[in-house]
């Protein structure tokens, strides 16, 4: 019987066969599309098959094989990574759908080359998700950096060229730079890199050896674009929309905070950070990440780029709720990858949508479009209100855990950060969503009347704004994969 | 006798020295390739008596063996050197034939002009 | 010999150049004499003022006879040589006294060869036997050097029927 | 009589006699027969040898039945085995790649001569590993010398002439070099063998002529490994040499070089009188980062590809001599790695290079525009080599940087390993200038459209690329016999 | 020149002594200076010297080039033959103990024909070295 070790293995082997069938099925595009779908609906099938097993408290393991003594290419589901292979897999679906009708809708270059590229980088996100050990982690981080990098150069002309070159320079450069000599040394101090509850650096290490070795990790793992190694997300924007959905939406900068909240939580261990405020600048730099780039994000009027930097402070949320320590606020943490996952894809499907249907991409320009493409507003209105954590979506349920954990732990600075926060992501949503609904847009000649964006991609932004809303009211699934993780029962 | 002797030691080891450093000299210095072989030469050369001088004892002969001597100069520098001069006069060989075919291809035997020709092409050859 | 060296060092005439390595190259091996060094010597005299003379001389048939005035003043290779010399004569400085037979090269290895060589091998020239018996490794070694320069020179030099010489310019 | 226990004197001789074969035969098909057979056998010795060095310890092998050091001994230890198997194992890969490659690169009639010497250059990269006796090392580091200097004079372009005198001067001042500083030892100690040698120095540690003896070998050997500054003639020699010659060259001959040191170094004088009497591991380390930085700088700055690379192998040089320095087994090993995974990622890069020189007409940066459309594959394996010279995961070169990080922890030298990064991201900058030449530029149009790769080429060139990221991924061997070695060279004194 | 009479009387006269001369040093190679690589050069230079005289195309004829180029290779592959054929006869390589039931003799037996090997080889390489040198030359005036 296919037992839950196969089932890792196949998850990562799915996407692969099924990029390997993308590219040979490049002359017929029907068909191309239609591995792609099956592939995410049987990569999806792989990840609930583990599901169970984990939730049961089982901790499912496949080795590959061993590079270096103690350092092994293994895998290891853990509540975590659960969470996040599942809103991966299942995101993959609705993203592939709404790809098929943006790729179409705006007959891009290069289809095949794009559905490969990110079928693979599916099956890195996976083998970062259920990776054991830092190394497989850092292994597959690479790979999914570089995987990445076409998608972000898709057009290949100059500014993506550029974009490219910041994307990867920074990724590359900062996980070589610091967090591969932390890799190293953890390996040098320990033997192992293996992810272990409590952590595996109990007293090897001073304090103050401990904060730089964090700092390298925390550094080290640019894609969770913690200021000053933000730069690469709206650089990454000139990707098209899905890219920007799932990868920098979901799979990349998910990868990046994953990353983290493994890093503290199984190398570290929370007790090991708790003894001594090695995390209070951790808290401070996540603090001011958060704060500066909502206000960057009022500021600017290109859509995406507001949502990249609206994606950044969200990031650091959890990196700040990781680095509380508080149990409570690591389970808003984790809740907060799942519910930010969806909010944002959602708002990023949107303004693909109005770009593909209204050839828009200002939020100046949006005048009254709510009117024209009520499905898209209305879902963009979801996520939007789920951004800033009202009710009633999923963003809501894990800002009151933060909150509650900041409160708990008496970090008053990080509760009012988050307070703030909420009035800045308020300040530079809402507008959108007025202008949509109840502007009149002003009349202008060379705008030519259009309706909904193409089918596919609306049924994917509603499917993805249901999923926000019913997160808000069932989070049980994430919340029970949080508690477990943390073994507080559940 | 003795310091006569000591002295004569480290004349020949002057001796080769200034070889040396003369031969090497020429190598660097000159720029003509034709020269530069000939400075090699005497590089190389000089390393002989490095070796073949110790190996002489005063009052012996060379090694080989005859009833009439007793003291012999040790043998196997010389076994080594004249690998040395064969290994020598190959590369010698070589350089000189290299010399002719760039002297063909150039029309020129000097380092720098073939250098300054080369710089022309290289730009060209980009395209 | 000194003087010869210094000479070609200054000399801009090819020829004359040539004639006086030949001349060296004499002188070196009068020198090997007094050493004892018969067989090196006469291999050098053969090789060094016969051989590499012609080879020279046929070169030099082939290019023209005057080297150009070295432009650039030559002060670098002037001092790396003389620092090459230096750490040479602080070398040498250490070394035994010349023509010392407690010397380790006259205590080590060669005894046997002086001793042993009539029950082992039976040549007199002891220099032939180390060097086709005992050490007749190297002497393999360097006729492959030979051969190697040999097929070298004909791959270099060989007439080509196709026209595509060494130089494509 | 068993043949196994003369495997040590075949590994070099079967090489060595085909050569003049070749000669004999004067036919290009005949002669690359016997060469590929010869260095395909000579492949199969030194996996066998190195299994029974594995297995029992080091080989000692009396050539004519003289014991040493009266003789010359044949000495196979766990550092020559390797490289055994390192330099014939490239050579078999190389030569079927020849055939082809060298088809409009080598005049025809010269071929038969160019199998010669490349054999030759084999026999004598061979007999530099394997030889235990200090003077032998000097012959066959001339027989390689030589061959090289005419592989390298066949290039097709005139440059090559003169790139190829260049390194006949530079080479020859080397080998004499090499052969003043043996001749101090001799003197010193009387004997040739280098085992004896390193027992007879302990007696006269120290003296003048030995350190003299010690800086003429360390300036020697550097000028043929091609270490910062004394590696002029690299750039020149690998960039107009046959791709074949190039790629053989590159993953070798600097290589062997590095061997001889640390031969000299550890087996003769031993580390405690290296590192002890002179301030060599300050020097090595500086000329090593000197060359890491400067090196790799100017490699981003080339318009063609295989200069580009040829500066970047002197750049991961400095890498190997930085391990050195280090004077630990851990930093050997990182040296004695890295020797194995630049040799096999160079080898292949530079193989890749002939293809695209074969299809596309040169290596420029600007001819090989498009060349993600043209050869998708190439172009492919071209991306994984440069990561593995960057040092990605999953490929050879993270091991070797690995260790090489590994070492600079265990002296706590936190600035070296971000210098050690720093300059890995220099080797970022450069590959991304061939990728985006590859895959962001239209091809161009005076290619010939229907110019392919024969298979003879492909093959090999696929198994160097596989081999790149399979000793990334399994290193059972490579640090195996690395860290084996490593030990051993520590413990040899 | 090709023509001066005395000049071709001489070298007639001289070059059966060089000959000579040259096999004298390579057999002789045992008992006083000289062995295999001194007389290949010898035996080189005697051809040389009548090429000088008679031009290199009679040179040719006498001493053709083709054999010159193998005598190169047979060269070495005498010397490694006998190397071979140490090992054949159950000695290591190069082992010349084993070539003669008297160990002595076999010593002999091996440096013989090892020289052998040597004087073939080189005398081959010089002589091939000179004649392209030569042969480039011509074909430069041509």
């Amino acid at each position: 019987m296919f037992t839950a070790d196969d089932a890792i293995l196949a998850a990562l082997l799915v996407p692969v066969l099924g990029a390997i069938g993308i590219a040979l099925a490049h002359r017929w595009p029907n068909l191309r599309e239609g591995i792609t779908l099956t592939t995410a609906v049987a990569l999806l099938a792989c990840v609930l098959n583990i599901l169970p097993s984990v939730l049961a408290g089982a901790r499912p393991t496949a080795t590959l094989f061993s590079v270096l003594p103690g350092l092994e290419i293994a895998f290891e589901v853990e509540p975590l990574g659960m969470l996040f292979a599942l809103v991966a897999s299942g995101l993959w679906i609705v993203n592939s759908i709404y790809s098929i009708g943006y790729m179409r809708g705006n007959n891009e270059a290069h289809q095949t080359r794009f559905f490969v590229c990110f079928a693979l980088a599916l099956s890195a996100t996976m083998g970062i998700a259920f990776s054991g050990n830092l190394f497989t982690l850092f292994l597959f981080y690479e790979v999914l950096t570089l995987i990445t990098y076409p998608l972000v150069t898709h057009h290949g002309t100059e500014k993506a060229r550029q974009g490219g070159r910041v994307y990867l320079g920074l990724l590359m450069g900062t996980s070589v730079v610091f967090l591969l000599p932390a890799l190293v040394f953890i390996w040098y101090l320990t033997g192992t890199t293996d992810f272990t509850a409590g952590g595996i650096l109990a007293d090897k290490l001073s304090p103050a050896g401990l904060m730089g070795l964090l700092a390298l990790c925390m550094f080290g793992i640019g894609k969770a674009a913690l200021m000053p190694f933000h730069k690469w997300l709206p650089a990454a924007m000139v990707a098209p929309t899905p890219v920007s959905a799932l990868l920098h939406a979901v799979a990349v900068v998910k990868a990046g905070v994953f990353s983290v909240v493994k890093v503290i939580v199984y190398i570290f261990g929370l007790d090991t950070l708790g003894v001594n405020g090695t995390t209070d600048w951790l808290i401070l730099l996540a603090g001011f990440t958060i704060v500066s780039a909502s206000v960057v994000a009022l500021g600017a009027d290109n859509l995406k780029r507001r949502l990249a930097y609206s994606t950044i402070s969200q990031l650091s949320y959890v990196v700040m709720a990781a680095a509380l320590l508080a149990p409570l606020s690591v389970v808003g943490a984790t809740l907060h990858i799942a519910a930010h996952a969806l909010g944002k894809i959602t708002l990023f499907f949107a303004a693909g949508a109005i770009y593909t249907a209204a050839h828009k991409t200002e939020v100046s320009q949006l005048d009254g479009i709510g009117r024209r493409m009520p499905w898209t507003m209305g879902a963009f209105a979801i996520g939007a209100l789920s951004m800033i954590g009202l009710p009633p979506a999923a963003g809501f349920v894990s800002k009151w855990y933060m909150l509650s954990g900041a409160m708990a732990s008496e970090q008053w600075l990080a509760v009012g950060v988050i307070a703030l926060s909420t009035l800045l992501n308020a300040g530079y949503f809402l507008p959108i969503i007025y202008r949509a609904f109840f502007v009149t847009p002003a009349h202008d000649e060379h705008d030519h009347p259009h309706g909904e964006a193409p089918l596919p991609m609306v049924i994917a932004l509603t499917a993805t704004a249901a999923g926000t809303v019913l997160l808000f009211f069932v989070p049980d699934v994430p919340l029970a994969l949080a508690k477990q993780m943390l073994g507080l029962g559940g | 006798m003795n310091t006569t002797m000591t002295l004569g030691g480290h004349f020949t080891y002057f001796v080769t020295i200034f070889l040396m450093v003369a031969g090497l000299f020429i190598v660097i210095a000159r720029g003509n390739l034709i020269k530069k072989l000939i400075g090699l030469g005497i590089f190389q050369t000089s390393v002989y008596l490095l070796y073949i001088a110790p190996g002489k004892l005063v009052g012996g002969t060379a090694p080989i063996l005859s009833d009439a001597f007793t003291v012999y100069s040790s043998p196997l520098p010389h076994v080594l050197i004249l690998t040395a001069i064969v290994v020598g006069v190959a590369t010698l060989a070589l350089g000189l034939a290299l010399t002719v075919r760039i002297r063909e291809a150039y029309d020129s035997i000097e380092e720098d002009e073939i250098l300054n020709m080369d710089a022309v092409p290289s730009r060209q050859e980009q395209a | 010999m000194a003087v010869t060296v210094w000479v070609i060092a200054r000399s801009r005439n090819l020829f004359g150049v040539i004639v006086l390595g030949g001349i060296y190259s004499f002188l070196m091996a009068t020198v090997l004499v007094a050493m004892d060094a018969v067989d090196v010597a006469m291999t050098e005299a053969s090789v060094g003022a016969g051989i590499s003379t012609v080879l020279f001389l046929g070169a030099l048939h082939l290019c023209k006879s005057e080297e150009a005035r070295p432009v650039n003043k030559p002060w670098l290779p002037l001092i790396v040589s003389v620092a090459v010399g230096a750490v040479l004569v602080y070398g040498t400085l250490g070394l035994p006294e010349f023509s010392d037979p407690k010397a380790p090269i006259h205590t080590h290895v060669v005894p046997r060869y002086l001793n042993e060589i009539k029950q082992e091998v039976d040549v007199p020239n002891v220099v032939t036997a180390v060097l086709a018996s005992y050490r007749g490794y190297d002497t393999f070694g360097e006729t492959t050097v030979v051969f190697t320069a040999g097929a070298g020179v004909i791959a270099l030099l060989r007439r080509r029927r196709n026209k595509n010489k060494g130089d494509k310019a | 009589m068993s043949l196994a226990q003369h495997l040590p004197a075949l590994q070099v001789v079967i090489p060595l006699l085909a050569a003049p074969l070749t000669v004999l035969l004067r036919h290009r098909t005949l002669a690359f027969a016997v060469a590929l057979l010869a260095s395909w056998t000579a492949f199969a010795i030194s996996i066998t040898l190195w299994l029974q060095v594995d297995a029992s310890g080091t080989i000692s092998y009396a050539i004519g039945n003289w014991p040493p050091p009266w003789g010359i001994e044949y000495r196979v230890d766990p550092l020559s085995s390797f490289m055994l198997v390192l330099v014939s194992g490239m050579a078999s890969v190389v030569l079927p790649y020849c055939r082809s490659s060298i088809e409009d690169e080598v005049p025809q009639q010269q071929h038969y001569l160019f199998y010669t010497m490349f054999v030759l250059c084999l026999t004598g990269l061979l007999g530099i590993s394997i030889t235990g006796d200090a003077f032998n090392i000097f012959v066959f580091l001339e027989i390689s010398s030589l061959a090289t200097y005419v592989l390298i004079a066949l290039g097709r372009d005139r440059r090559a002439l003169v790139a190829s005198y260049q390194y006949l001067i530079m080479g020859t001042i080397g080998a004499t070099f090499i052969v003043i500083g043996i001749g101090l030892l001799y003197l010193m100690t009387g004997t040739l063998n280098i085992a004896d040698m390193g027992q007879r120095l302990a007696a006269v540690q120290g003296t003048r002529p030995v350190l003299a003896a010690l800086a003429f070998l360390t300036v020697g050997i550097s000028l043929k490994l091609a270490l910062f500054p004394l590696h002029q003639w690299l750039p020149n020699a690998y960039t107009y040499a046959p791709s074949a010659v190039s790629a053989f060259l590159a993953a070798t001959a600097t290589k062997v070089a590095v061997y001889v040191l640390l031969r000299f170094y550890f087996s003769v004088f031993g580390q405690s009188q290296v590192f002890g009497q002179l301030p060599m591991q300050e020097a090595m380390l500086l000329l090593a980062l000197a060359g890491m930085f400067a090196a790799s700088a100017t490699a981003i700055f080339q318009s063609d590809l295989k200069r580009l690379f040829a500066y970047s192998s002197v750049g991961q040089i400095g890498y190997i001599i930085l391990g050195l320095s280090f004077d630990s087994v851990s930093g050997l090993t990182a040296t004695i790695l890295h020797l194995f995974n630049h040799g096999i990622t160079k080898g292949a890069i530079f193989m890749l290079l002939g293809l695209v020189a074969l299809v596309m007409g040169g290596t420029s940066l600007s001819r090989v525009q498009g060349l993600g459309k043209r050869m998708p594959l190439t172009s492919f394996g071209m991306v994984i080599c440069g990561l593995s010279l960057i040092g990605v995961p999953g490929t050879a070169g993270f091991i070797s940087k690995w260790y090489l990080l590994l070492a600079a922890l265990e002296q706590g030298q936190w600035w070296l390993v971000f210098l050690i990064l720093l300059s890995s991201l220099l080797a970022v900058a450069y590959v991304w200038r061939f990728v985006e030449a590859a895959y962001f530029r239209e091809p161009r149009q005076d290619v010939d459209a229907n110019a392919t790769v024969p298979w003879s080429m492909g093959v090999p060139t696929a198994l160097l690329v596989a081999a790149t990221v399979y000793f990334g991924l399994s290193t059972g061997f490579t640090v195996g016999s690395a860290s084996q070695a490593a030990t051993f060279l520590m413990g040899a004194r | 020149m090709r023509h001066d009479l005395i000049l071709r009387v001489i070298a007639k006269l001289l070059i059966p002594f060089i000959l000579l001369f040259a096999l004298y040093v390579q057999f002789h190679g045992d008992f006083g200076p000289g062995g295999g690589f001194q007389a290949g050069v010898i035996l080189a230079a005697a051809v040389i010297f009548y090429a000088l005289i008679y031009g290199l195309a009679d040179a040719r004829k006498v001493v053709p080039e083709p054999l010159v180029e193998s005598m190169m290779a047979i060269g070495v592959l005498i010397y490694g033959g006998v190397g071979v054929a140490g090992l054949l006869l159950g000695g290591n390589f190069l082992d010349y103990f084993v070539l003669d039931h008297d160990s002595v003799h076999g010593q002999h037996r091996g440096i013989f024909w090892v020289e052998v090997g040597v004087a073939t080889t080189v005398s081959g390489v010089m002589l091939k070295i000179f004649y392209m040198f030569a042969a480039r030359g011509n074909a430069d005036d041509e």
